[in-house]
């Protein structure tokens, strides 16, 4: 069984983000980890292999600081790790960085492909599925349970709260959502092995891409600026008895912010 | 005229609520004479249905392949891309639901172009269009330009308006995508509905959380009422899962669950900021405290500075009450 | 003006985990007098609940320096650093 | 897995110093911190002087990321309601090479650890070590979590509470009165704001010190240094102090009232507050440093106890690089004789005799002693504040001559029995 894992290497959950001044850019605080549902993909991947025997190759895209999210996956016990090294593609829209995801894995052999539902940085959600769709595979989406046998997969997908027991034929793209699993802590003697590891890396040209594709200008879609979140106004307070407070709540959460 | 196609999800006998907010939305960019605007839909439709949707929409398209009956990424990117590709749609948008964030990035690549996922806001009029969007679980939002066509979009329920059109009546068509036997390779095997009507907290949109203002362990009864009366989970302080009142699942908090609901109440809260930490991302919050000062009604849109008490049970009542009037 | 010691806390960068590293014996507590912890805590995480008469501490804002513990002569809180991965994370320090 | 040479325990100064050294002669080396990165749970005042540890770090000091040297040294006493303040600076701590630089931990030790790394140490974060592996007696390795991983020595580097001491039975449970907690908080002011406001070139960082009524009475004092867009503002009280004090006051209240305060406000005004931090501090000198060394295993930095508090300086820094480094050069030398015991170990203690580590920690054997005296938290404050509030007030009636004053105040306040013990004590200085 040949498991291919795609990782993305985020800020920290903790890590300090703000808008430059400019409006153009992010100021995000230096601190990184593997994105957290990438996590559970690997752990699933790793659990596959360890049930069925194979191999898990885990591959990202990124500047030269992912190497080091390759380096965790390593420790946690990947076999394999591939680094596409580019800061402009890594940057640029959730299609860019499909295609050239997907020319990586033209050249792979695999049996499945995991990887976790969305990034938690750019929160977007497309590149698996576009992924499958350069590649002309199948996908199941949020996965929560994935069993795996004689070239097929059976999964349950949790898209809108029900749970959709779902069979695919291998190979075939899986997106891991939280409660799949509990991914592994690297133990030390891993992370001693991760650090020896030499990871190799590949260029876009190496992939038959140009790095002319990915700057803003050439891109499908492009980020003209960021945004604060909107403040919450200050608070209303109802006022009356406690049964005409509690009307009047209700009426508002009803009618005027229509989320009952 | 650029033409925009809602994809309209439906389930059961409704259509849900973020297609009908963009079919509305679609209408209004029609009213403009920029755009005109249709719906496509997949599997069985009702009558009742099919009228209601064309009240909204100057064109319904249903494709009747059996193969949409259930959904598939493959299946129905196949036939919304197809049906894009052939009217020469500028525009193809859909709701930010599980399906449509599912399916719509495979409909961009097949159309060779890009997308914008979870919008909370477009300038559907700016030359290129540009969109607004969620980025870091909402610490920052991002404007997204989309000079590529066409423009694929699924947007986040709830942000747009849900303005009925007047004195629509659409036209209805059938269709036939053709050839999705061999393009389908996932098979749906079973549905199984979520256990009970209560939704972890996490993917809550709706929680009822309580604290140490309850005053004991029985009185989360009131809290459970209120929930089930509004179908929310129900959530808790830490000091409350601490004193065995409720269980840890239950706990909102930095230590515990963050959670990020349409609307969060919240009674008998102080406000610690571990607890804050855990809800500020809620949409609306509505505080019931009885000490004007308490902290939560700084983080709060709706505050009732009184007796949970009476304020919980009567809130249920009037909501109740409002159920049975449809 | 000044800012809550709750509010200062919430500017540190911390990771929680659902199990806390503090665990306090009531029994201790419960016939303790002077409740030392209360005063010295920097993040004044201490507190008596009055309904259940128990002591309570709020371990998801320690700054993890110990203080209670060695400020506990009655050797009622078990205190052990959180786990790796856990607990506050210093940008300055 | 066949034993590694040396795990060092503790991701700060002595820790990553001894992981430097010991990868710099070559042997193998694994340094786990329990943090997300060395540092980042690494609390300082703070303030390094760097010649005393210059030996040691020969290679990299000069390289170090410092925030400013210190120019100038600034004194507050501080009474209710008001204050005297004053200031010491020499042009030749303007010039190179600079006696003391302000340093931030964060920054500092990710620093030092990527020195360690880069000479071949494996330095693992997110990595809690639970417990100490036994041998014959002797210390062979480390658990984490389930983890166990043997090793010819352990230096414990875990810092001032440092259980891996106690486990190994090299000290007993810590006395309030043994330690100091120590509140900081972090404000963000641009560079030019600071410069101007403290009077300071590019570069150049100014020292404060805070004592008297800020403390309530209790042993303890306030700091204040500038860093580079920062300020790091704080508060040293000793536990014991806080437990037996009746007056109601609770550490972050103290804290409050020490920010609060006008001759701190002018200093921190207008800035953002960045962090909030504590840690403890031992302030009980040599009296409290454990046993330094067991079988297969050294205690370096804050878990041996390396901290002196001498009223007008604190030092912590400089005696955990020293140590660390010491504690690395001891296990190369016992790795090289094939011998590990406690007998050979024990040449980590006489190494520390022969620098200036322990020779400093017992000339100041008594400083704590002297020092927790009340009166120098609350008398003798008061005393200079009345005496420059009665030489600078000038009211109604006719105002009498200065000595008159002097005499008076002192009169008051100091010229008693209290004062000669005080005195005697201070001889031990």
């Amino acid at each position: 069984m040949n498991i291919l894992v795609l990782v993305k290497q985020v800020p920290d959950p903790e890590a300090l983000v703000e808008i430059a001044a400019s409006g153009r850019d992010l100021n995000i605080e230096p601190k990184f980890s593997i994105n957290l549902f990438d996590e559970f993909a690997l752990e699933e991947a790793l659990r596959i292999k360890e049930k069925h025997g194979g191999k898990v190759k885990v591959i990202s895209l990124g500047g030269p600081k992912t190497i080091e999210a390759l380096r965790t996956a390593i420790a946690m016990g990947a076999d394999e790790a591939v680094l596409i090294e580019d800061e402009a593609f890594a940057a640029s829209d959730g299609y860019n960085t499909a295609l050239v995801l997907s020319k990586a894995l033209e050249k792979e052999v695999f049996d499945v492909i995991l990887t976790g539902r969305q990034a938690i940085d750019a929160d977007r959600g497309e590149v698996p599925q576009m992924i499958a769709q350069f590649l002309g595979l199948p996908h199941v989406g949020v996965v929560v349970k994935l069993d795996i046998s004689d070239g097929k997969a059976t999964a349950e997908s949790s898209l809108e709260g029900a749970k959709e027991i779902i069979e695919v034929g291998l190979p075939a793209v899986f997106t891991a959502q939280k409660g799949l699993n509990e991914p592994r802590v690297p133990l030390i003697t891993g992370v001693m092995k991760a650090m020896k590891v030499q990871i190799p890396k590949v260029s876009v040209e190496d992939l038959g891409l140009t790095r002319d594709m990915a700057v803003p200008e050439s891109s499908k879609t492009r980020i003209v600026r960021y945004l604060p979140p909107k403040k919450r106004p200050a608070v209303q307070l109802i006022p009356g008895e406690p049964r005409e407070a509690a009307a009047e709540a209700v009426r508002l959460l009803a009618d005027v912010e229509r989320v009952i | 005229m650029d033409k925009v196609v809602v994809f309209v999800e439906t389930k059961g006998d409704e259509p849900r609520k973020a297609s009908m907010e963009l079919l509305c939305e679609a209408a209004k960019l029609a009213e403009s004479g920029k755009f005109s605007a249709e719906a496509i839909c997949f599997g069985v439709l009702s009558d009742a249905l099919k009228g209601r949707l064309l009240s909204c929409t100057h064109k319904l398209v249903r494709f009747t392949d059996p193969e949409l009956a259930a959904y598939s990424p493959e299946g129905y990117a196949r036939a919304l891309a197809g049906y894009a590709a052939e009217t020469g749609a500028r525009m193809i948008i859909a709701g930010a639901t599980g399906i449509g964030r599912d399916f719509l990035p495979r409909v961009a690549v097949i159309l060779g172009t890009g997308m914008v996922s979870d919008v909370t806001g477009a300038n559907w009029f700016d030359d290129p269009m540009t969109f607004v969007r969620p980025m870091f679980g909402g610490k920052v939002f991002a404007e997204v330009a989309f000079p590529a066509s066409p423009v694929v979009v699924t947007a986040r329920p709830n942000s747009f308006a849900m303005d009925m059109p007047q004195g629509i009546n659409g036209e209805y068509e059938e269709r036939a995508a053709g050839s999705l036997a061999g393009a389908i390779h996932t098979r749906l095997v079973r549905i199984e509905e979520a256990k009970g009507d209560t939704v972890d907290l996490t993917e809550a949109d709706l929680i009822v959380a309580g604290g140490r203002g309850l005053k004991a362990a029985e009185n989360f009864k009131l809290i459970e009422d209120l929930a089930a009366a509004m179908g929310a989970t129900v959530g808790a302080t830490r000091s409350v899962v601490d004193a065995k009142w409720r269980d840890q699942a239950d706990q909102i908090g930095k230590s515990g669950k963050t959670v990020s609901p349409k609307l969060y109440i919240g009674a008998g809260i102080s406000g610690a900021i571990h607890h804050i930490m855990g809800m500020d991302t809620s949409k609306v919050v509505l505080a019931i405290n009885r000490d004007p000062n308490a902290i939560i009604f700084n983080y709060a849109n709706y505050g009732i500075a009184g007796d949970l008490f009476e304020v919980l049970p009567a809130m249920t009542e009037e909501i109740r009450k409002r159920k049975e009037r449809g | 003006m000044t800012m809550k010691v709750e509010e200062k806390i919430a500017v540190n960068a911390m990771k929680n985990d659902t199990k806390s590293h503090i665990v306090l014996d009531q029994t201790i507590c419960a016939g303790c007098r002077e409740r030392m912890c209360i005063a010295v805590c920097p993040g004044h995480l201490y507190s008596l609940n009055e309904e259940t008469g128990e002591m309570v501490v709020e371990y998801a804002g320690c700054l993890e320096c110990g203080t209670c513990m060695i400020a506990c002569i009655y050797g009622s809180i078990a205190w052990d650093y959180p786990g790796g991965e856990y607990g506050v994370q210093y940008r300055y320090g | 897995m066949d034993k590694i040479d040396a795990i060092v325990v503790g991701g700060g100064l002595a820790g990553l110093c001894a992981a430097y050294r010991l990868a710099d002669a070559g042997r193998q080396v694994i340094l786990l911190e329990r943090g997300d990165a060395p540092g980042s749970k690494n609390v300082t005042g703070g303030r390094i002087y760097v010649d005393p540890v210059r030996a040691y770090l020969p290679e990299i000091i000069d390289s170090a990321p410092f925030e400013r040297h210190v120019v100038r040294e600034m004194i507050t006493i501080l009474d209710e309601g008001s204050a005297l303040q004053f200031e010491y600076g020499n042009e030749r701590w303007r010039r190179e090479p600079f006696m003391s630089h302000t340093v931030l931990r964060a920054k500092f030790d990710s620093w030092l650890a990527d020195q360690a790394s880069a000479k071949g140490a494996f330095v693992i974060p997110k990595k809690k070590v639970d417990d100490l592996l036994w041998e014959d007696g002797r210390v062979a390795g480390i658990r984490s979590g389930t983890e166990e991983i043997g090793a010819h020595v352990v230096i414990a580097a875990d810092g001032a509470l440092s259980f891996l001491t106690q486990k190994a039975g090299l000290r007993q449970p810590h006395k309030p009165e043994d330690l100091a907690v120590a509140i900081k908080e972090i404000y963000q002011l641009d560079e030019k704001t600071i410069e101007e406001r403290f009077g300071l070139g590019p570069d150049e960082g100014a020292a404060g010190l805070f004592m008297g009524s800020v403390t309530r009475g209790m042993f303890g004092g306030g700091f204040l240094y500038t860093n580079q867009d920062t300020l790091s503002l704080g508060l040293v009280v000793g536990i014991g102090s806080l437990i037996h004090d009746t007056g109601g006051f609770d550490a972050p209240g103290l804290m409050d009232g020490f920010i609060e305060r006008p001759e701190v406000q002018r200093w921190v005004r207008g800035g953002e507050l960045k962090e909030y931090s504590a840690h403890v501090i031992s302030e009980a000198g040599i009296g409290a440093v454990p046993k330094l060394y067991t079988g297969g295993m050294l205690v370096a930095g804050d878990a041996a106890g390396f901290a002196l508090n001498l009223g007008l300086t604190v030092r912590g820094m400089e005696f955990a690089i020293a140590s660390g480094v010491m504690a690395a050069d001891t296990v190369v030398e016992a790795l090289d004789g094939n011998d590990v015991s406690e007998t050979s170990l024990s040449r980590y203690e006489k190494r520390l005799r022969e620098s200036f580590v322990l020779p400093d920690m017992e000339t100041f054997r008594h400083s704590r002693d002297v020092l927790d005296r009340q009166r120098f938290f609350t008398v003798y404050p008061r005393f200079m504040c009345e005496l420059f509030d009665e030489l600078f007030t000038v009211g109604a009636k006719p105002k009498e001559g200065l000595y008159r004053t002097a005499k008076r105040v002192a009169k008051k306040h100091v010229l008693n029995m209290e004062t000669l013990k005080d005195l005697l004590a201070a001889r031990k200085l």
